[in-house]
């Protein structure tokens, strides 16, 4: 019987290898897998790339990935937030790359892979500095920027509710990036709210099909709780 | 000469958003353009993280930690809203599904050039965010900013000397001076503020100003 | 306040011109709005093109616009079906011009018109008499096609409930074509099964958000087990 | 010689189904290898118009207008099986998603290229539905056929004559002869059923055939 099902956060990062690419949801404080990011800093992987739109803040998230210098490169849209010291801070010292992409053009370069699609032409980013070093191509008379699909080996996400099977729902604006870091990753493993049986998530309602995701895991407070 | 609070600023933008608009609303003084628009105007809010339908602030101890906006506010959704992702929210943008767009501006130039998302300082890392699909997406770009800087100098110029974030994409800037049209013919005063003239409004800007159409 | 509800058929396509470009969503028999072709026959506009996964059997859907003479040009995925016969039958008589696109390629190329993008490069194809005449591009070693953007003058839908600011829920597999095309077209025109009030659908279950969608129109039955 | 009928050969392909495989299975022959897959193994099975988890045909009465297969024949949904649109659809097709498509194929070359769209006929009007989007995109593509034409004609050949649906993309060919893996070094010989010898199946295969690895 299929069952995507984790027993433990750290069992289920334990083969993110040095210099892998990430991909991890979230948008701001909305979405983000944050026990999963916390068992990646734990179990130490160095010399990642992260591809999110954020770079996050204070201590948490992927601040603390920064914080101990697990990060080589950060692609992101909007990596400088009010408390986005570590960023900063590696930054400054030259310490971390930053490939800075657009949000509507990072979003639908994961997409992209996803899909098995090699790229996409843009007007986002066309006469802008952004746009330097890229093709162009004017197409019915507006300005495309090429833009490439974006793979990772293994995607951090958080979910709402998942079934046996991955498949997964979200809460409110949630969803963000997670539905589509999902496709575009050899690994998808998510974090979730709450585990059902195979058949108790509405067919109509089904966000992200079981067949984008790998593995499934209880958040841990959720667990207690549980038990 | 008389200059708009920013609370006016944002007030006279909401008298030009049309009832039904689909609309998104920038971070910064953009966002308090909600706060203006009259109860009869149904307008639905679009927030870039994912929201059709943004509805005011929750109250305290009822907010929904996923349920932000892109300035990462707690909101609310009204009745009749949604939720997507990021790739079905940035197809809204870009696909010219928005009715209007209002952002912030450091610069603006006669051609309609957009510069908000960098400035040349090169100390602090960039940042974009969604920023460059709203400029190219949006229907009507309206930009809402001071008419200067702090120490007077012009944000409307010829040419932006920030990084661009679009090309030739503004349709109407509001400033605490006046509104201006960008137009095939040049920047067009649409509107002066109480006894602000022309000659007085253009002094404080890098390019030449078309009087109202009469 | 908005109420995008139109109260006929007949007076929501009434618009439609002579030389047109139409979506028109379902596959096979699943999510055709029906009715919205037959009111579209009616109103008799000429020269069409129209944009649809398959032709149309017997007498029916499509095959009644074709039947009528109303249609130019045809492009889809699957024309020939068991019943297409006027499909075959203008083919044959060189009464109709047929763009023959990939369906994963014909459902890419109405989402990119729907996304803003220009258009993009698909593996699929690749080496085929199909990617005849069209550019193609080796990326990270795989060959790719590029496909344009497909835009419409008009989309006709079909969903299972609207509310009245035009969000969209859809019954099984009735989504298809139809999801896609609604962001596509100028103007997106939706028959459905019920209309209800604003926020009684829930916001989590939403297929098709009401800012792709312009005209609401109850079927006809519908309308007549409502009265 | 031994030929099998097709349910033998659908149930020789549903063999080598693992279990939880995402499969997608082509219109024809190929759907009813989903008949012959062992009630042990939980497989997914994919419809390129918007289902995962496809179940078996309703029974009499009971049909949903919409929920139909890509054969257009009415279908059932499993439990934990949900619906989506045909962008997503094809994202899963063409992005690398199902572990298995099986398709019926007029001709496969021995560089593993497949035409299963269009013969050379133009009096009918051409039709590829999802055939090609499929070929490319599929883990692994296996091509379930008869080994030669009603007049005996080998269907595996150096080339292919029709045109094609894709190149190099065919893993495993399984016909009423044998099953046949798609190799850089050429055509090997997998399984020959009962005791069919290889220069009897390589007699009526147009292009060179290896011995099964010992």
């Amino acid at each position: 019987m299929i069952n995507k099902q984790w027993d433990s956060l750290k069992s289920a990062v334990a083969d993110i290898r040095d210099g892998d690419v990430v991909m991890i949801g979230g948008f701001g404080s909305s979405g983000i897998p944050l026990q999963l990011i916390e068992a990646l800093r734990q179990h130490g992987a160095r010399e990642l790339t992260i591809i999110s739109n954020n770079a996050g803040v204070r201590e948490e998230g992927i601040a603390a990935l920064l914080r101990d210098r697990l990060v080589r490169k950060m692609v992101c849209s909007f990596p400088r937030s009010a408390g986005s010291v570590w960023f900063e801070r590696l930054y400054e010292e030259g310490a971390i790359e930053l490939e800075l992409v657009p949000q509507g053009t990072l979003g639908e370069r994961i997409r992209a892979a996803g899909a098995g699609l090699g790229g996409f032409y843009t007007p986002t980013g066309y006469g802008t500095q952004l746009a330097e070093g890229k093709e162009t191509r004017v197409i019915d008379g507006k300005g495309y920027v090429l833009e490439f699909a974006m793979p990772a080996d293994v995607a951090l996400i958080r979910a709402d509710k998942a079934d046996l099977w991955g498949n997964l729902t979200y809460n409110t604006a949630g969803r963000n990036f997670n539905p589509l870091m999902a496709m575009a990753a050899r690994t998808t493993i998510v974090e979730v709210a709450s585990v059902v049986g195979v058949g108790e998530l509405d067919p109509e309602h089904i966000v992200t099909p079981g067949i984008f995701v790998n593995r499934v895991v209880l958040q841990e407070d959720r667990q207690h709780a549980a038990a | 000469m008389l200059r708009l609070e920013p609370d006016e600023m944002a007030s006279r933008v909401a008298q030009d958003i049309p009832d039904g608009a689909y609309v998104n609303l920038g971070i910064g003084m953009p966002t308090s353009v909600a706060n203006y628009v009259s109860d009869d105007r149904e307008v639905i809010y679009h927030s870039e993280n994912g929201i059709l339908g943004v509805g005011p602030a929750p109250k305290p101890g009822e907010e929904d930690p996923d349920l932000i906006n892109a300035g990462k506010q707690f909101v609310t959704l009204l009745p009749g809203g949604c939720y997507f992702d990021n790739a079905e929210s940035f197809a809204m943008m870009r696909g010219g599904h928005l009715d209007i767009a209002v952002l912030g501006a450091f610069q603006v130039s006669a051609g309609g050039d957009i510069a908000n998302w960098a400035t040349n300082d090169d100390r602090f890392p960039p940042a974009v965010g969604g920023a460059m699909d709203l400029a190219v997406g949006a229907r009507q770009l309206f930009v809402l900013m001071r008419h200067t800087t702090r120490d007077n100098q012009p944000k409307i110029l010829e040419r932006c000397s920030y990084p661009l974030t679009g090309t030739g994409v503004v349709k109407r800037i509001y400033t605490d001076l006046a509104v201006i049209d960008v137009t095939p013919e040049g920047l067009r005063v649409r509107e002066l503020y109480a006894d602000n003239t022309l000659s007085e409004v253009q002094a404080l800007t890098g390019a030449p100003l078309l009087a109202p159409e009469s």
